[in-house]
């Protein structure tokens, strides 16, 4: 899939809770935006924040083909984020995109559960909207550490089922994603999962369990994004792989995690 | 518009601007961002004799105008390069120089001896100045006589254009280049990382796996000019000259420093176009300072 | 709150921080922004033994993230000092230092015997590592013999505390760091400036009008904390960190690495209450790690 | 006089043609401005700028005391200038002022010649202003590239008579400052300049040759602007000297300029 370096320009900036904000964005020039699948993520430069000095890698959240826009989800956690956190309509954001590889989509008459953790909710947006098109009636399972952090709860009512985990019990059930009741109550043939890597290992543990294909979206300090500086790798069944490029999506058959 | 074109011994290269090794893959991985055909030269992955996983993760650290890597020289080895990359990389219409390294002067006369029968790769780039890996060449580079013995051995077994990246990890980067200049080197390249270290304070960690790392960026820009202009009072053979090349200006500067030839690295990963610009806006330079060609402003500073 | 106090040496500094020399005057300079008895301590001026007028203007440029100097250690000499200066300033209450550069080993002692009678000036810093001075000091610094010659000369004559900086434009910062500690040095701070260029493309000249200058600022922190973890190794006596301080939290990473105090430079330019804001930042940081004493942390990290 | 770092609140941008802004400021807190002489300046901090490491000394244009205002004349020369001009009304501008010695008042009944060139106008304003004052009557000599580069031409006519050189002749008389009829006309007693160096080298030798008192105002790059730096000397009688701290005003006895 060609990637592609190009303005674009912020529609809207959508503060979610203090530490979140939702960007929207379209190609400045007006064309079209180019095909992305989910899974995939963009780098985007980060202007006027002297102690920022590379792009940041940003998994692609929605689609929005009528709009012709793209969203991306930013937690607040570093200047380079909180710089972009700035940005207001109208406002210039460079990115090069779409990037890596996008989740495996099913085939045939799957049970499909999407779990994410915190800000790793953001690429199973756009993954459950695609599965929503294709007449599968996919399962999300959000958790966060409280109410304030779990994000575009409705957008994913849309697309889905949706179930809420949160440690201090503010929203859903009280606890981790891998103790709600759902999981003992129904089956899934396919999991897709993303966030803090503790919750994909819990995730993936139980996943391999229950012999349920799995596929976790791995975050990863990346320079590039493009596979050349080889600075974002994951420990694999074949060797160093640069997460950018040959990820974000793997297997967990691929990774050499404990579980 | 201004004749760009510069030799390095014998390579002729369309214009003085290449990608540094390490920050631009095989070329192909910015394929769809840039006309590959347009750089004066695309140096490749750093390549040893044995395949290297390299180090374990973390290996970047983001620092102020830089950026500290730690890869350790991972790649699948000089056959895998020669069977299955060449023939992917061979027909890209500019220079392919490989970066070579090794953890001893048989490593590095070995994988030299491998690629020298390669038609599209007329230089190698000997890196005798990785930080990252114990026996990663920094030693080498980093005495005039470990540096000598190095080049002494490839020189002896290889034909083509031999270029020699220097660490700036020295005292005197001056004797160094002389005393690889004696044994043979076509042309130096300077500078390799600096060597750094970040700190993750709240954690009480090194930011990276292997506590140091090689800095890039626009933050070594400095040093790295001062360290051509020094090599370019002490040697007659070509310079090429790279570290914190951002745009066109830095690298005019670069060449008037006593520059032949630039690498562009780190900026590669902030837009991948950045090498084209370059071109573009030496050219641009050339014209309004009214010169023929780059050869006019190469070792120009009026001091 | 946590003690910040810490020794180098027999001197017991209130706390870490200390000024950088040639970055904060003579102290005075900033008593509109600051109680400057808050400091650990004030590295004054570089003062030699015959008063010297500088390099000509143009003495700065502006780098990414740091900046180049070339100001050529102007001072009007140890006796003017002696005479003038230190009664202006020997009441701050806290730690006043001298910072001494030579060109000759009696250069160096004759200055340090003529300050050490004086009862305010517990200690001095011998800067065997100005790169703007032909005869600056960094000659001395590069070499372990000559850096031990300094040493050896101006220990006979000096009985106060005794810190040598060190030049970070070396091979191995460790071997001169060893050389010095063996001939007495109380201890050691670094880094000293790296050594730099700027180039005006426009009007293809250098930018200083020495060519060369010493680079400080942000963009030098990852080469500084290496230096300071690998001399953290490789001697038993105190270490003072410097090179592109910018707050706290980049003078905690100092103390993590090794560092006992640390020294702002060139951030007092930019803030010229940035001094005590990293004091208080400090101090902040170890009860937030629940750290009764700033020992704990020195030397610190986690590998 | 006391020096302070301070937060100003912008009150006004004022664009002036395509390469200045005036910025107008007050302090945030609302405590009245300190007291500045002419020829004092101030260190701006420049935020948001990744290429902008240092402060950049501005000289202080004018001092409204009703509004509690202070003027900045901005040239855009680079990245530092150029975003202070983004500097809209409400953003903060973090100063480090007033530094300097300013120029040195009449005594008694004296003609006084402001020499300007270009955005080193910027001083001579506030000279004039307080000059106006004092009950002298002013006589301003602004030189410029072309009309475009003559700056506040009506902020100066409010205090003295005004006199316009532009090398093209698009105003004023045609050619340097120094061959403006003026100064063949009359004769004055003391002269005040700012402005690039060789048009305050003509005007110092002109100045000498008539036994005219003079000073000038000298610009020069500057790091810390407190004299501890040592980085923007100027070569006097004195030997080097900081023009940040013995100047930016200086006799020109004083100067070892060739005139």
């Amino acid at each position: 899939m060609k990637k592609l370096i190009s303005d674009l320009r912020v529609t809207e900036n959508v503060a979610l809770h203090d530490r979140y904000v939702l960007l929207k964005a379209a190609p400045a020039d007006g064309t079209p935006l180019p095909e992305m699948l989910p899974g995939q993520f963009a780098e985007l430069r980060v202007d006027g924040s002297p102690t920022t000095f590379l792009r940041r890698p940003i998994s692609i959240n929605y689609v929005d083909r009528a709009a012709n826009e793209v969203w991306f989800l930013i937690q607040l956690v570093g200047d380079g984020t909180r710089q972009l956190a700035t940005l207001r309509q109208g406002d210039t954001l460079n990115v090069v995109y779409p990037l890596g590889n996008g989740f495996s989509l099913p085939s045939g008459d799957e049970r499909l559960l999407l779990v994410g953790g915190g800000v790793g909710t953001a690429p199973l947006l756009y993954l459950g909207s695609m599965l929503h098109e294709k007449e599968y009636a996919p399962h999300f399972l959000l958790g966060a550490r409280s109410a304030g952090d779990v994000l575009q709860a409705e957008a994913f009512r849309r697309f889905g089922t949706v179930d809420i985990t949160t440690e201090d019990g503010s929203a859903g059930e009280r606890g981790y994603v891998t103790q709600h009741s759902l999981l003992q109550k129904e089956h899934f043939d396919r999991i897709y999962t993303c966030g803090p890597k503790p919750m994909m290992v819990a995730v993936a543990r139980y996943a391999r369990a229950n012999g349920i294909a799995c596929e976790v979206s791995l975050e990863n300090t990346m320079a590039c994004g493009v596979g050349a500086c080889l600075c974002c790798v994951e420990n694999t069944r074949d060797g160093h792989v640069c997460v950018c490029k040959e990820g974000p999506v793997f297997n967990i058959e691929k990774l050499l995690w404990q579980i | 518009m201004a004749d760009l074109r510069v030799n390095i011994g014998r390579l002729s290269l369309k214009n003085p601007v290449m990608t540094a090794s390490g920050t631009f893959g095989y070329g192909v991985e910015f394929a769809d961002f840039i006309d590959l055909s347009r750089l004066g030269g695309i140096i490749v992955k750093g390549t040893t004799l044995k395949a290297r996983e390299g180090n374990p993760y973390p290996r970047m650290a983001e620092t102020p105008s830089g950026m500290l890597n730690a890869v350790g020289l991972q790649n699948k080895g000089v056959d895998y390069f020669v069977e299955h990359i060449y023939p992917e990389i061979k027909d890209i219409d500019t220079h392919i120089i490989v970066n070579v390294s090794g953890a001893s002067l048989d490593d590095y006369a070995e994988t030299a001896r491998r690629l020298s029968p390669l038609e599209k790769i007329p230089a190698i780039e000997l890196n005798i100045s990785c930080p990252n890996v114990k026996e990663g060449g920094m030693a080498f580079g980093t005495s005039c006589r470990s540096a000598a013995s190095v080049v002494k051995a490839v020189r002896a077994v290889y034909g083509g254009t031999l270029i020699v990246k220097l660490s700036p990890n020295v005292t005197d980067i001056a004797e160094i280049a002389r005393a690889v200049e004696a044994e043979g080197a076509d042309a130096v390249s300077l500078i390799n990382t600096l060597l750094g270290m970040a700190v993750d304070a709240e954690r009480r960690r090194p930011v990276l796996f292997t506590v140091t790392g090689g800095l890039s960026g626009a933050c070594v820009k400095p040093v790295a000019l001062r360290m051509v202009w020094q090599v370019f009072h002490a040697v007659k053979i070509p310079i090429v000259g790279l570290g914190g090349i951002m745009n066109a200006t830095d690298a005019v500067e670069f060449l008037l420093a006593g520059a032949r030839a630039v690498e562009i690295g780190t900026a590669n990963f902030i837009d991948p176009q950045v090498s084209v610009k370059v071109i573009d806006g030496i050219a641009a330079y050339l014209d309004r300072q009214g010169c023929r060609s780059v050869e006019e402003i190469i070792g120009g500073l009026q001091v």
